[in-house]
C-alpha cells in the first residue's frame, strides 16, 4: 500500500486521485465538526462534488466512459439533497 | 487523445479541490467556508469533466462531459445561495473579522439570537 | 435565439457533412456557419444575435478571468497560515428587473469565489451578498466593482 | 421563498426532465433505463414542489401520479403479456427494428416497454410518495 | 348385511342428531317418543344378534379410511361390544323418553335432542369400532358430547367450569391413549383390533410395552374415573339429569373399563398391569365409597358411589380371572340398571320438589308412589339383596376377590369395606327420600308423569326379572362377553343361590354392617367430616392449582417474551442468528482460510475508511440532520465503491436513491422530534456488544464467501447472449428488463405499493375503530 | 480489498443494528439506512470484485469480452436497493404518521398492542 | 402459461381496481372477478400438476439456470390453490365488511397485489425471485395492515415492520453468499451444485442465515414477536387473509430450501428444527393462553400451529412432510375461517374483549356451530381435520422414536382446546351482559357468512373424507423428499 502511495506520486491521475481522497477527510473533518448544520451541509455538498471530480478521474484512468455518465448524473441531481437540507434550516427563519 | 491536456486539467480540477476541502476545514465561520468550497469544488469538478471530455475526444463524451460541466455551473451556485441564505436568516454566527452587515439592518426589526432549533442540528 | 439554434442546427450538419465527429470540428462547424449566417443575416432579417456573440465571448472570458482571479485569490488565503480576509455583507442596488436577470446576475456573483449572494430583496431592486476582500474603504467602490457583472449581464441580454 | 431557486428551478425542470427521457432512451445501451430515468423525472417535479410548493407542482403535473403508477403497471404487465400473442412464455421479448433517419437500424422491443413500465411507476410512486409528504 | 347394519346404526345416530333440532320445531312433545324409536330400533337389532353371538359368531365392517395411515372405518361385533351396545341402544331409548319430560318446554331441548343422539352414536362407534383410531375418533366425541351436555345449563358459570374440567380430564387421557393406540398399532404392525388382539406375547414383549400400558391406562382412567382422576365425575352432575343417568353413569364412563377389558388380551397378563390396575381399582372403589358418604346432594350421592363402582370394576378387570372377569360383565349390567333407575329416580324426585338435598326430604312414597318402587327395587339391587341382579353380582364379586391370585384377603377386605358403605349409600337416595315422615319441599311433588318414571320402573325392573331368571336373560349375554375378554371360550352360569359358603357370609355381613352405617349414617358423617378439609386438598384442588399454575407460566412467559419493546425482539432475532451461525460454525467448522485479499489500491482504501468512518459518525451524531448528513456520505461512498469495481448503472441508481432520501428524511424530519439519548448506558454498552458481534459475523460471512467458489457464475451466458439475443449492450439492463424481467416486474409491484401505501397513510384517517 | 470491503460491511451491519436498538423511530430510520447500504454491499463484495471493465458490449463486439464485472450480482442489488428504498419511503411516512398519532417518537411508548 | 397465471391474474385484477380508483363498484366487482379467475386458474393448476407432474415455465424464454424458472411442483401447487381459495373467501367477505373509507384508499388493489407476491413465492424456482416475492407480499401486508392509520394498526406496524425489513436483510444477504459461492440462483441448479460442495460447514453455516430469515417469516420461536403484536389491529378481513396466508410462505420457504437445498446434514439442521419447532409450539400455545381477547389468543395460536408444521420438516420422513403438508392445509383453512368469525362475534357485540362478550349461543346457534368446527379443528378433535393433520405428525414421530416432541404436540393439542374453550365459553356460553344489539346489515351478512360456512364444510369434509387430501398431501411429500423429479424438470435433460 505504501508503494501505492508513491507510485501515486509519479503517475499523474494517481496523484489526482491522492488529492482527492485527501479532500474526502477534510470536507469529512467539517462534516464531523459542524458545528452547525449549514456547516454540515456545505461538507455533504462538497463531499458529492469530490464524488463527481472522482468519478471522472477514474473514467479517465480506466478508459471508461460509463462512469462519466454517473458523474453527470451526480453533478445534477446531488443539488435537489442540498436545496432539501437548505429548505429544512430555512424552516427555523423568523418568517 | 491530448494526454497533456487532459492530465494538466485533471491536475488542476484535483488541486483545486483539494483547495476548497483544506478551505472548507480552515475557514473560521460558514459563509467564508463556503466561499471556500462550493466555488472552487465547483470549478475542480467542472475542470475535471472538461479533462474527460479531452480525453475521450469523442462527439458524444464530450457533449456529455460538456453538459455535466453546465450542470454543476447551473446548480452550484443556486445551491450556495440557498445554504448561505437560509444559514444567514437562521443566525449561524458570522466570523468577528466581519466589518460589515448592511442585510442586517434589513431584518434589524427582529433579534438575530442564533436559532437553535435548526442550526445546532 | 432563433439564430442561435440555427447556428447550431448548421454546426451539426457540417458534422454529418464532414463524417468527422470530434468537438474540434464541431467547433468549426460553429464558426463556419456563424459566418454564413452573419452573410445572411440579410436574407434572415435583422437579429441582435450577431453583435451578441461578441457580447458573450467576451462576457465569458470576463468571468473566467473573475473566476481564476479570485479563485486564486481565496486558493492563497486557505493555503497560507494568515487570514487576509475582509469579509462583510454588502447591499448591491440592482437596475435590472426580471426574474432571470436577477437569477444569472446572483448566480454569477455566487460563481465567483469570493462573493456570495445571499438574498434579494422583495422588491427585487436590492442584492444582498456575502463578500470576502472588501479591501476598499469605501464601500460603494465595492459596489460599483460588483456591479460590473450586472453591466456584463446586460449586454448579453438586452 | 428564494427568488433565485424559483427563476433556477424554471430553467432545470425541462433540463432534468430530458435528461430523464435521455436516461430512458439509453438505458439499453448504456448506464440509465427505466428506474434511474423515472427517479430523475420525479426529482423534477420533486424540485419544483420544493422550490414553489405542492399545488403548483401537480397543476403542472396535470396527471395524478397515482395514474401514473397503474399506468405503468399496466404497460410492464402488457409488454410481458405480449409475448403470449406469439405462443411463447410470459416475457419473452418480441422484437423488430424501425430505420430512424441519422441514426440508422434501431431495435425495439418489448422489454423496451417494459422499462417504459418501470419508468412510469418509478416517477409515479416517488411523486406520489413526496408530494403528499410536502403536503402536510 | 348385517355387518352394514353396525355403521348404520352408528352413522344414523349422527343423523338424527343433525336433524332433531329440526324435529323438535316440528314433533314438540312427541318428539321424544319419535326419536326414541331409534335407539329403540337399535336395541332391537342388536338383540336380534345376541343369539348369532352367543354361538360364537363375530361381526366385521371394514371400509377403508385413511389406507395412507392404515386407517378404517372398521367395526367389530362380538360379545363385549354387544353387551354395551346393548346398554347403550336400551338405555338410550328410556334416556330420551325420559329427557322429554325431564326437559319439557325447555327452549333449547332441540340442542338437547342433538347432543344426546351426538354421544349416542359416539358411544355406540366406541365399542363397535375395530381400528383403534377409529376407536379413538368416537372415544373423543363421546367426551365432545359430554361437554356440551354437561354445560346444557350454559348461564350458569358453575356448569361451564365442570363442562371444561370434564374434558380436559378426558381430553389430555384420551391424548395419552391416542400415543398409546399409536405405539401399540406400530408395535402389534396393525392397528385393528381383531389383528391386535393375537398379537399379545409380541406386545408383551416389546420395550415400549410399559409407556404403551401407561398411556393406555391414563385414557382409560381419566374416562372412567379412576382416583385421582375421578373428581370430574361428581362435578359433572351439572348436566342435567338424564345425563348423568346415562353418560356419567350406565355408558361413557363405562368406555375406560370397555377398553380395558377390550385391551386384556394383548395388554393384561403382566405384573404392571396387574398391579396397576387393580391398585387403582381398588383406590378408587375405596374413596368413591367414603367420599359418597359426605354428600347431601342426591346426584352427587350417586355419582360418588358411580366412582366406586366404576373402581370395582376397574379392580376386577385388574384381577384379570376368569371369575373376576365374569364378575365385572355382570356387575356392569347390574351398576347400569339399578344406578340408571337411581339416577333418573333422583331426577324425578328433583323435578318434583324442586329438591335433590337428602336432609330435606322425606315420605314421598305416598305422593310418589310408581317411582318409590322403582326406586326401592334399584337401592335393594345396589345393596345386594336377593333375589335381585345386583346380589348376584355381588356374590360373584366376593368370590371373584377370594380367589384373587394375589393379595386376596386384602382386596376382600376392602371390597366389603366399600360394599358396607355402598349399602348404606343406597338406602340413603333409594330409601330414605320415600320413607320417614313427609317434610316440606320448595315444591308440591305430584306422581311424575309417565316419560319420567317409565325408565326407572323398567330399568329397576329389568334387575329383579334378571335376577329371577338369571341364567336364560343375562347369561347368553355375559358368556360371549368374558368369551371376547379372556379370548378363550368361557361358559358362564349365573344363578341365585350358591349354597352357604363364606360369600354369602360376607353377604350378610356386608348388609348387616351397611344396615349399621346407614343408620348411624348421622354418626359417621360428623365422623368424616373432620377429614372434609383434607379431601378439600384432593386431586379436585390439584387441578384448579395446574390451571391456575399454567395461566401464572403463560402470563410470565407472556410478559418476558412478548415484551412490547422492539428493540428486545431486534434483540432476540439478532442474538439468534449470531448465535446460531457461530454455534454452527463452532460446531460443523469448514470454514475456508481467507485467502487474504490484500491487493488494495490507496483510494479504495480511503473510500472504504470513509465509509466506515462515517457510518460511525451517523451512530454518534447528536443531531437527525448531522446523522442524515453522515449516512449521505455514507450512500457516495458506496457509489464511489460501484463505481470503483465497474457498476456505473448501481452508482447513479445509488446516487438517485441518496438525494431523494435526503429529501424524504428532511421532509419528515421537519414534524419529527430531536434525537434524544433515551437509553441507558448499560442498555448502550450491550448493544454495541451485540451490533459488534453481528457485524463481525456478517464479515466473518463474507471473509469465507469470497475466498472460496464452489461452481464459477452463470454470468457468461448474458455476456454471450445480452447483444445478439436480447438486443442491449448493458447486459445489467438486459438483465433487469429480460433475463429477470420477473424480479422487476415484482420490484416495480414493491414501489407502487409504497405509493399506495404512503398516500394511504398520509390522506385516510378514521377516527372512530372499525368494525369487522 | 475484499477483505477491507468485509470490514467495511461488518461496520454498516455493526452500526446499523446498533441504531436499530435506539429507542428512537428516527434513529431507526437512520439504523435501516446503514442496514440496507451493508447488504447491498455486501452482495456486491460476494459476487466478486473486479477492476476489469463494466458490463456493456462495447461498440463493434458482439458479446462481453472477458475480463468483465458480473452483471447478475449488479443486476441483484439494484433490485434490492430499489425495493429496499420503496420500502424506506413508506417507512418513513408510517413513521411520520406514527409519531403524529402517538405524539412520541419513543418506541417504549408504543407497545400497547403487545400487552 | 398456466403456471404463471396466479401470479398474473392477482396483478391485472390489481391494475385494473387502481386504474378504476375512484368507482368503489367497479372495484368491488374487479375483485371478485379477480378472486373467482385466481381460484379457477389455481385449481386447474392443481389438476394438472396431479396429472401431469411437475410443470416448468421458463420466464422470457431463457433457459434455466439463467433465466427465471416458474415452477409447480404438488406442493406449490396446494399452497396456490389455498391461496386462491383464502382469497376468495376474503375477498368476498370483505364485500359485506370492508369500510367505504378503506376501499377508496386502495384496499382490493393491496389485497390482490398480496395474493400476487404469495403466489409468486410458492411458483418461483428462483431463490432471489423467492426474495422478491417475499417484498411484495411484505410491502402489500404493510399497508394493507396500516390502512386506515389507527393508532393501534400504527403500533402494530411498526414492529411488524421493522422485523420483517431485518428478516428481509438476512435473507437478501444470505441469497447473495449463496450467490457468491454457488454462481447460481436457480434452487434446481442450486441443489445439485450444493451437492458436490466442498465446504459442508460452511454451506449449514449458511442455511442457519436461512433459517433465521425465513423463521421471522414463519413465527418461529424465538423470532415470532411481530405477530402477535400486530395481527389483531387491522380489519378483520386483513386479519384473516394474513393469519391464513403469510406465516405459511415462510414456513413453505423453510420446507422448500430444507427439503431441496440444505439436505447435507440433516442430523444438525432438522433436528435444530425440531427443537424450535417444539419450543414454538410451546410459547405460541402459553402466549394464547395468556390473552383475553379473541383476535389476541387467535394470533398467538398461529405461533403453536407453525410449530406443528415445521416439526414434520425437522423430522424429515415421508410420513412427516406428509403431516405438514396436511397440516398446513388444514390450518390455513381453519384458521383464517376462524379469524373471520370474530369479525362477526365483534360485529354482532362490537367487540373482541373476552369479558365483554357473551350471550352468542343462545342468540345465534348457527355462529355457535360455525365457531366450533374450526375452534375444535384447530384444538385437533376427530374427526376434524386438525385431527388427521396432528395424526400423523405424531405417527412419524412415534416412527422415529422423536418422543419428546410428540408430547409436546400433544400436551400441546389439549392447551390449544382449553384456550378454543375459553372464546367458546366467554363469548358464546357466558350470558349477555348486554342490553342492545348492535342493527346488523342483512345483505352484507350474506357476505360474510358465505365464506364462512364454506369454510367450515371444508373443514368437515376434509375431516371425513380424508383419504384423497391424504394421497395429495403424500405425494407432495414425496416430491420433497425426493428433489429428482423436480431438478430434472427445471433443468430438463441435463442433470
Ligand atoms: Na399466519
Ligand atoms: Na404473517
Amino acid at each position: 500500500m505504501i508503494r501505492e502511495w508513491l507510485t501515486a506520486v509519479s503517475e499523474p491521475i494517481l496523484l489526482a486521485l491522492a488529492m482527492l481522497v485527501i479532500s474526502f477527510f477534510l470536507a469529512f473533518v467539517r462534516l464531523l465538526r459542524g458545528p452547525t448544520l449549514p456547516d454540515r451541509v456545505v461538507a455533504l455538498d462538497l463531499i458529492s462534488t469530490l464524488t463527481v471530480g472522482m468519478m471522472a478521474a477514474y473514467a479517465i484512468m480506466t478508459d471508461q466512459s460509463v462512469f462519466l455518465d454517473v458523474a453527470i448524473l451526480l453533478a445534477l441531481i446531488a443539488f435537489l439533497g442540498t436545496i432539501a437540507f437548505a429548505l429544512y434550516v430555512g424552516k427555523g427563519r423568523i418568517p | 487523445m491530448n494526454g497533456g491536456l487532459s492530465v494538466v486539467l485533471v491536475i488542476l480540477g484535483a488541486a483545486f479541490m483539494l483547495v476548497a476541502a483544506i478551505g472548507v476545514v480552515r475557514m473560521p465561520d460558514l459563509l467564508t467556508r463556503m466561499h471556500a468550497s462550493t466555488k472552487a469544488g465547483a470549478l475542480g469538478g467542472g475542470l475535471l469533466l472538461l479533462a474527460v471530455a479531452v480525453h475521450f475526444g469523442e462527439l458524444g463524451i464530450t457533449s456529455r462531459a460538456l453538459a455535466g460541466v453546465a450542470f454543476m455551473i447551473l446548480t452550484a451556485p443556486v445551491a450556495a445561495h440557498m445554504i448561505g441564505r437560509a444559514a444567514y436568516l437562521t443566525g449561524v454566527p458570522l466570523w468577528e473579522g466581519t466589518i460589515v452587515d448592511e442585510l442586517r439592518e434589513r431584518y434589524s426589526a427582529r433579534s438575530r439570537a442564533p436559532n437553535s432549533a435548526t442550526t445546532q442540528e | 435565439m432563433t439564430l442561435f439554434l440555427w447556428n447550431i442546427l448548421l454546426a451539426l450538419a457540417w458534422l454529418a457533412l464532414t463524417g468527422v465527429f470530434t468537438p474540434g470540428n464541431l467547433v468549426v462547424g460553429f464558426g463556419l456557419s456563424y459566418v454564413i449566417l452573419r452573410f445572411a443575416q440579410r436574407a434572415l432579417g435583422p437579429s441582435p444575435y450577431f453583435g451578441k456573440v461578441f457580447h458573450v465571448i467576451r462576457f465569458v472570458l470576463f468571468f473566467l478571468y473573475e473566476l481564476i482571479a479570485s479563485s486564486l485569490r481565496v486558493a492563497h488565503d486557505v493555503l497560507t497560515p494568515t487570514h487576509y480576509m475582509r469579509p462583510g455583507v454588502i447591499a448591491i442596488p440592482l437596475e435590472i428587473e426580471s426574474d432571470g436577470e436577477i437569477t444569472l446576475v446572483a448566480n454569477l456573483i455566487s460563481l465567483t469565489p469570493g462573493t456570495l449572494s445571499l438574498d434579494v430583496s422583495a422588491d427585487k431592486r436590492t442584492l444582498y451578498i456575502h463578500a470576502m476582500y472588501i479591501d476598499d474603504e469605501d464601500l460603494d467602490v465595492f459596489r460599483q466593482k460588483i456591479k460590473r457583472f450586472e453591466r456584463k449581464v446586460l449586454e448579453v441580454t438586452r | 421563498m428564494s427568488l433565485i431557486l424559483r427563476t433556477a428551478t424554471r430553467f432545470l425542470l425541462p433540463l432534468l426532465l430530458l435528461f430523464s427521457l435521455f436516461l430512458l432512451l439509453r438505458g439499453h445501451n448504456s448506464p440509465g433505463g427505466g428506474f434511474v430515468g423515472g427517479l430523475v423525472a420525479a426529482a423534477a417535479f420533486a424540485l419544483y414542489a420544493l422550490a414553489f410548493d405542492v399545488a403548483t407542482a401537480r397543476q403542472l403535473l396535470r396527471i395524478d401520479p397515482r395514474r401514473l403508477i397503474a399506468a405503468g403497471l399496466l404497460v410492464a404487465l402488457g409488454s410481458g403479456m405480449a409475448a403470449w400473442l406469439a405462443r411463447k412464455p410470459f416475457m419473452t421479448g418480441q422484437w423488430s427494428s424501425i430505420t430512424l433517419p441519422g441514426v440508422g437500424l434501431v431495435p425495439l422491443g418489448t422489454p423496451l416497454l417494459f422499462d417504459l413500465g418501470v419508468y412510469l411507476v418509478v416517477a409515479g410512486v416517488m411523486l406520489t410518495i413526496i408530494l403528499s409528504l410536502a403536503e402536510e | 348385511m348385517i355387518s352394514g347394519g353396525i355403521i348404520v346404526c352408528v352413522l344414523s345416530g349422527f343423523m338424527l342428531a343433525l336433524l332433531a333440532p329440526w324435529l323438535y320445531r316440528v314433533g314438540r312433545r312427541a318428539t321424544a317418543w319419535i326419536l326414541a324409536l331409534l335407539p329403540f330400533i337399535q336395541l332391537m337389532y342388536f338383540v336380534s344378534l345376541a343369539g348369532p353371538i352367543a354361538r360364537g359368531e363375530v361381526f366385521v365392517f371394514s371400509s377403508p379410511w385413511v389406507p395412507g395411515l392404515k386407517i378404517n372405518l372398521s367395526f367389530y361385533l362380538d360379545g363385549l361390544s354387544l353387551l354395551f351396545a346393548l346398554l347403550i341402544s336400551g338405555i338410550g331409548t328410556l334416556v330420551v323418553i325420559y329427557a322429554g319430560g325431564y326437559l319439557a318446554g325447555h327452549h333449547q331441548l332441540g340442542r338437547f335432542y342433538a347432543y344426546l343422539f351426538m354421544f349416542m352414536a359416539s358411544m355406540l362407534g366406541a365399542v363397535l369400532a375395530n381400528n383403534v383410531i377409529t376407536l379413538f375418533v368416537f372415544w373423543e366425541l363421546t367426551s365432545l358430547s359430554s361437554y356440551v351436555l354437561i354445560g346444557f345449563d350454559h348461564e350458569r358459570e358453575i356448569a361451564r367450569r365442570a363442562a371444561l374440567q370434564a374434558l380436559l380430564v378426558t381430553g389430555v387421557g384420551g391424548l395419552a391413549l391416542l400415543a398409546g393406540l399409536l405405539l401399540l398399532g406400530q408395535v402389534g404392525g396393525s392397528l385393528e383390533l381383531s389383528t391386535l388382539l393375537n398379537q399379545g406375547e409380541v406386545v408383551r414383549a416389546h420395550h415400549l410395552y410399559l409407556p404403551i400400558l401407561l398411556l393406555i391406562l391414563a385414557g382409560a382412567f381419566t374416562k372412567s374415573a379412576q382416583f385421582p382422576f375421578h373428581f370430574w365425575l361428581p362435578s359433572a352432575m351439572e348436566a342435567p339429569t338424564p345425563v348423568s343417568a346415562y353418560l356419567h353413569s350406565a355408558t361413557m364412563v363405562k368406555a375406560g373399563v370397555y377398553l380395558l377389558a377390550r385391551l386384556g388380551p394383548v395388554l393384561g397378563g403382566s405384573d404392571a398391569w396387574h398391579y396397576l390396575v387393580t391398585l387403582a381399582g381398588a383406590v378408587t372403589m375405596l374413596v368413591g365409597a367414603a367420599l359418597a358418604l359426605f354428600q347431601t346432594d342426591l346426584k352427587r350421592l350417586l355419582a360418588y358411589s358411580t366412582v366406586s363402582a366404576l373402581g370395582i370394576l376397574t379392580l376386577l378387570i385388574g384381577l384379570d380371572t376368569a371369575l373376576s372377569i365374569q364378575a365385572a360383565m355382570v356387575f356392569l349390567l347390574a351398576h347400569a340398571f339399578y344406578k340408571g333407575a337411581l339416577f333418573l329416580v333422583a331426577g324425578a324426585v328433583d323435578h318434583e320438589t324442586g329438591t335433590r338435598d337428602v336432609t330435606q326430604l322425606g315420605g314421598l312414597r305416598h305422593v310418589m308412589p310408581i317411582t318409590a318402587v322403582a326406586a326401592c327395587l334399584a337401592a335393594l339391587s345396589m345393596a345386594g339383596l336377593p333375589p335381585l341382579l345386583g346380589f348376584i353380582s355381588k356374590e360373584l364379586l366376593y368370590e371373584a376377590k377370594l380367589q384373587a391370585p394375589r393379595a386376596a384377603p386384602l382386596i376382600t377386605g376392602a371390597g366389603v369395606l366399600a360394599n358396607v358403605l355402598l349399602v348404606a349409600v343406597a338406602g340413603i337416595v333409594g330409601v330414605r327420600p320415600f320413607f320417614r315422615e313427609r317434610m316440606a319441599t320448595p315444591k308440591n311433588p305430584h306422581e311424575a308423569p309417565l316419560s319420567l318414571w317409565l325408565g326407572p320402573v323398567i330399568l329397576a325392573g329389568l334387575g329383579f326379572i334378571i335376577g329371577l331368571l338369571p341364567n336364560t336373560l343375562a347369561g347368553p349375554l355375559v358368556s360371549p362377553a368374558v368369551t371376547a375378554v379372556r379370548a378363550e371360550p368361557s361358559e358362564v352360569t349365573l344363578a341365585l343361590w350358591h349354597g352357604l359358603n363364606p360369600v354369602l357370609l360376607l353377604s350378610v355381613l356386608t348388609l348387616a354392617s351397611g344396615m349399621g352405617v346407614y343408620l348411624g349414617q348421622g354418626v359417621v358423617r360428623r365422623a368424616t367430616s373432620r377429614l372434609e378439609p383434607i379431601a378439600q386438598w384432593g386431586p379436585a384442588r390439584w387441578y384448579d392449582v395446574a390451571l391456575e399454575g399454567l395461566n401464572a407460566l403463560a402470563r410470565i412467559q407472556t410478559r418476558l417474551l412478548q415484551s412490547g419493546y422492539l428493540r428486545y425482539y431486534l434483540l432476540m432475532i439478532i442474538g439468534a442468528t449470531v448465535g446460531l451461525t457461530t454455534y454452527t460454525l463452532a460446531a460443523r467448522g469448514g470454514f475456508p482460510r481467507p485467502d487474504g485479499a490484500t491487493d488494495v489500491r490507496f483510494y479504495e482504501g480511503g473510500v472504504a475508511a470513509l465509509i466506515s468512518l462515517a457510518a460511525v459518525a451517523a451512530v454518534r451524531a447528536r443531531s437527525r440532520l448531522a446523522a442524515v448528513a453522515a449516512l449521505g456520505v455514507v450512500g457516495y461512498g458506496v457509489a464511489l465503491v460501484y463505481v470503483l469495481f465497474g457498476a456505473p448503472d448501481l452508482a447513479m441508481t445509488q446516487v438517485l436513491i441518496e438525494s431523494l432520501t435526503v429529501i424524504l428524511l428532511v421532509l419528515v424530519f421537519y414534524h419529527l422530534p430531536r434525537f434524544a439519548s433515551l437509553s441507558t448506558q448499560r442498555a448502550r454498552y450491550r448493544d454495541v456488544l451485540v451490533a459488534v458481534a453481528a457485524g463481525g459475523v456478517m464479515a466473518a460471512l463474507v471473509l469465507a464467501a469470497t475466498s472460496i467458489r464452489f461452481h464459477p457464475p452463470i454470468s457468461d451466458y448474458f455476456a454471450e447472449k445480452s447483444l445478439v439475443q436480447a438486443h442491449g449492450r448493458n447486459v445489467v439492463n438486459v438483465i433487469l428488463v429480460d433475463f429477470r424481467g420477473m424480479d422487476t416486474l415484482g420490484e416495480i409491484t414493491v414501489l407502487a405499493l409504497a405509493g399506495i401505501g404512503a398516500y394511504a397513510l398520509l390522506k385516510l384517517r378514521l377516527e372512530r375503530k372499525e368494525s369487522g | 480489498m475484499e477483505t477491507i470491503l468485509a470490514v467495511v460491511i461488518g461496520v454498516l451491519y455493526a452500526t446499523g443494528i446498533y441504531m436499530m436498538l435506539r429507542r428512537s423511530l428516527v434513529k431507526l430510520i437512520i439504523g435501516l439506512s446503514l442496514l440496507s447500504n451493508g447488504a447491498n454491499l455486501l452482495i456486491f463484495t460476494v459476487g466478486r470484485l473486479t477492476r476489469a471493465r463494466a458490463p456493456f458490449v462495447p461498440e463493434g463486439a458482439d458479446a462481453l469480452q472477458p475480463p468483465y464485472a458480473d452483471p447478475l450480482p449488479q443486476a441483484l442489488i439494484l433490485t434490492a436497493i430499489v425495493i429496499s428504498f420503496g420500502v424506506l419511503g413508506f417507512v418513513v411516512v408510517l413513521f411520520h404518521r406514527a409519531y403524529q398519532t402517538v405524539g412520541t417518537d419513543d418506541l417504549d411508548e408504543m407497545k400497547a398492542t403487545d400487552t | 402459461m398456466r403456471p404463471v397465471l396466479p401470479i398474473l391474474i392477482p396483478l391485472m385484477t390489481a391494475v385494473a381496481a387502481l386504474l378504476a380508483w375512484r368507482w368503489r363498484g367497479v372495484q368491488r366487482g374487479v375483485s371478485l372477478l379477480g378472486a373467482v379467475a385466481l381460484l379457477v386458474a389455481a385449481l386447474i393448476l392443481l389438476a394438472s400438476v396431479w396429472r401431469d407432474g411437475i410443470q416448468v415455465v421458463q420466464i422470457g424464454s431463457w433457459p434455466a439456470p439463467f433465466g427465471i424458472t416458474v415452477v409447480v411442483d404438488l406442493f406449490s401447487a396446494i399452497m396456490v390453490a389455498l391461496a386462491g381459495l383464502m382469497g376468495l373467501a376474503v375477498a368476498v367477505y370483505s364485500l359485506g365488511s370492508m369500510d367505504t373509507a378503506r376501499e377508496e384508499f386502495g384496499y382490493y388493489p393491496l389485497l390482490h397485489i398480496l395474493l400476487m407476491g404469495v403466489c409468486g413465492a410458492f411458483l418461483t424456482g428462483d431463490l432471489f425471485n423467492l426474495y422478491v416475492w417475499f417484498e411484495v407480499m411484505l410491502m402489500a401486508s404493510f399497508v394493507l395492515l396500516v390502512l386506515g392509520g389507527e393508532r393501534a394498526q400504527i403500533e402494530g406496524a411498526i414492529k411488524y415492520v421493522t422485523l420483517n425489513l431485518m428478516s428481509s436483510a438476512l435473507l437478501l444477504a444470505a441469497v447473495g453468499i449463496l450467490y457468491g459461492l454457488v454462481g447460481t440462483l436457480n434452487m434446481a441448479d442450486l441443489a445439485q451444485k450444493l451437492r458436490s460442495a466442498h465446504h459442508p460447514g460452511l454451506v449449514t453455516t449458511l442455511s442457519m442465515l436461512f433459517l433465521v430469515a425465513f423463521g421471522i417469516k414463519a413465527a418461529v420461536f424465538p423470532l415470532f414477536f411481530w405477530l402477535p403484536a400486530s395481527y389483531h389491529t387491522p380489519p378483520v378481513a386483513v386479519s384473516a387473509i394474513f393469519a391464513g396466508l403469510l406465516t405459511k410462505v415462510g414456513v413453505y420457504a423453510l420446507i422448500r430450501v430444507f427439503t431441496l437445498l440444505f439436505r447435507h446434514d440433516v442430523g444438525y439442521t432438522h433436528t435444530l428444527i425440531l427443537i424450535l419447532a417444539g419450543l414454538t409450539m410451546i410459547t405460541g400455545v402459553l402466549g394464547a393462553v395468556a390473552q383475553n381477547e379473541f383476535r389476541r389468543i387467535l394470533s398467538f395460536h398461529i405461533v403453536s400451529q407453525i410449530g406443528y408444521m415445521i416439526m414434520g420438516l425437522g423430522l424429515f420422513t415421508p410420513l412427516a412432510l406428509t403431516g405438514s403438508v396436511f397440516y398446513i392445509t388444514h390450518h390455513i383453512i381453519v384458521k383464517t375461517n376462524l379469524f373471520l368469525i370474530s369479525g362477526v362475534v365483534n360485529r354482532l357485540c362490537g367487540t373482541y374483549e373476552l369479558k365483554n362478550l357473551g350471550g352468542l349461543y343462545q342468540a345465534h346457534p348457527g355462529l355457535a356451530v360455525l365457531f366450533m368446527i374450526p375452534a375444535l379443528s384447530l384444538a385437533g378433535l376427530p374427526p376434524l381435520s386438525g385431527f388427521w393433520a396432528k395424526l400423523t405428525l405424531v405417527q412419524a414421530g412415534l416412527e422415529t422414536e422423536q418422543y419428546v416432541i410428540v408430547l409436546v404436540a400433544l400436551a400441546v393439542g389439549v392447551l390449544t382446546l382449553l384456550s378454543m374453550l375459553k372464546i367458546w365459553t366467554e363469548a358464546f356460553w357466558k350470558p349477555s351482559t348486554r342490553n342492545s344489539q348492535p342493527s346488523v346489515n342483512r345483505r352484507q351478512l350474506v357476505h360474510v357468512f358465505f365464506p364462512i360456512i364454506v369454510l367450515a364444510l371444508l373443514t368437515v369434509v376434509i375431516g371425513l373424507v380424508v383419504q384423497p387430501f391424504f394421497v395429495l398431501a403424500e405425494r407432495a411429500a414425496d416430491q420433497l423428499i425426493n428433489p429428482e423429479a423436480y431438478i430434472r424438470a427445471v433443468l430438463g435433460g441435463t442433470s
